[in-house]
């Protein structure tokens, strides 16, 4: 049986004005079983308390695809924090 | 769902070359090409700008753009796509985002390359620094429309 | 109700370049452009299409050309508008009609441009000669919205 | 005062498939005053029966600007009779 203190390793990746805010454009970090994307975020958001006001214009990804901020991470996962984009 | 092996989709460094894309994407059995060219203007609300910097999540953005021709080819009785946005630094003139739609008929093609360019500008992860005399700021951009949480409360209908 | 003198609007024997209008029409203070690229289909009707040949009413044509122009700066916030129509005998694959239309933004670029090559399609006194292997056709075209008879007779309302 | 025989004369224009069955790209005609585009095309019909069928699907132009037919016509004007068109 796993233990419940067993932790997961997601990548983390910013752009933008994130990136500028971390400091770096990844890392990767580990979490509890069962974290979620917003888990995830409020994390770097005590790190960097400047990211916080972000948080309403930002949108989540997980492997690459729009996801929920409830999304469940598995160990391996790639999660960004998207700005509102600005392409084209 | 994927965009057929003939279209062009890409993220690239260097200069967009507008000419061997149109005439990459028009074909003898085609009649209409419909081409959106989106450059860097030398002004941004009242300030001159001097260059500007796209940045994108890049194995994303190039799917999001694939996603988007196929959808295309789904949707509009069109032949061929050409999607090219560029990255890095981009003088005043130089063009960021090309799309070419060739079709039989027009409609179809210029329905094609405006949902293209307008669903670019809305989902796919890339972003822009617009430089200035006096410093820098990053566009304010859209903000892509998510899945929101999966929850059990439903909206009220 | 002329265009703008900096607009191009030509009707031409020769080969048109689609690069050089383009460039022309594209100003540093824009942002986007709309190309319609409409060319010569290698069939047509399921018939073989050999080449074509365009003839116009050249001066009236010119005219309504220019008032498309004229009216699409009345009707959009653009900047510049390329309406170029080929004349003569055109081989498959050869541009027949070529619109640009550059703007700040993109919404009034793709208005205008179709717009203009709408208006052009039903208006504009040209006329397209088919040549297949076993002959040749007129094609069948758009009877343009011409003013009815002026009459003391109005119609029910 | 002018003599009521008195005539005008008007330049008249063919093209695509008029041209073909008129054998010619314009000509020179007099008409009796009042005379107006529909009594010219009537006359053109005459002479070259097969005109008559396209009728329905000409439109008529004077001094370059579409005019209806019943436009009386004035001397030195330039009437066209312009089938479907298929530019573009």
């Amino acid at each position: 049986m796993p233990s419940v203190s067993q932790s997961i390793r997601v990548k983390v990746l910013f752009f933008g004005r994130l990136k500028e805010i971390a400091g770096r454009a990844h890392e990767s970090i580990d979490l509890a079983p069962e974290a979620d994307i917003e888990s995830l975020f409020a994390r770097y958001a005590s790190r960097y308390p400047e990211l916080q006001q972000y948080r309403p214009s930002l949108v989540a990804s997980c492997n690459q695809e729009f996801a929920p901020w409830n999304t469940v991470l598995h160990a391996g996962d790639e999660v960004a924090f998207l700005p509102p984009v600005s392409g084209g | 769902m994927a965009a057929p092996s003939t279209d062009i989709t890409k993220l690239v460094l260097e200069p967009i070359d507008p000419l061997a894309l149109a005439a990459y994407v028009r074909g003898n059995g085609d009649g209409a090409m419909v081409i959106f060219d989106g450059f860097v203007r030398d002004h941004s609300k009242n300030r001159r700008t001097l260059y500007l910097k796209y940045e994108a999540y890049e194995p994303m953005a190039l799917a999001k753009i694939q996603e988007i021709a196929a959808h295309l080819h789904n949707q509009f009785p069109i032949h061929r796509v050409a999607m090219v946005h560029r990255l890095g630094r981009l003088e005043i003139g130089e063009t960021s985002v090309y799309i070419a739609v060739s079709a039989a008929h027009r409609a179809a093609a210029f329905d094609a390359c405006r949902y293209a360019i307008d669903t670019l500008k809305c989902t796919v992860p890339i972003w822009k620094k617009e430089y200035f005399e006096d410093g820098s700021v990053w566009a304010d951009g859209e903000l892509p429309s998510a899945p929101s949480a999966t929850s059990a409360v439903k909206p009220a209908s």
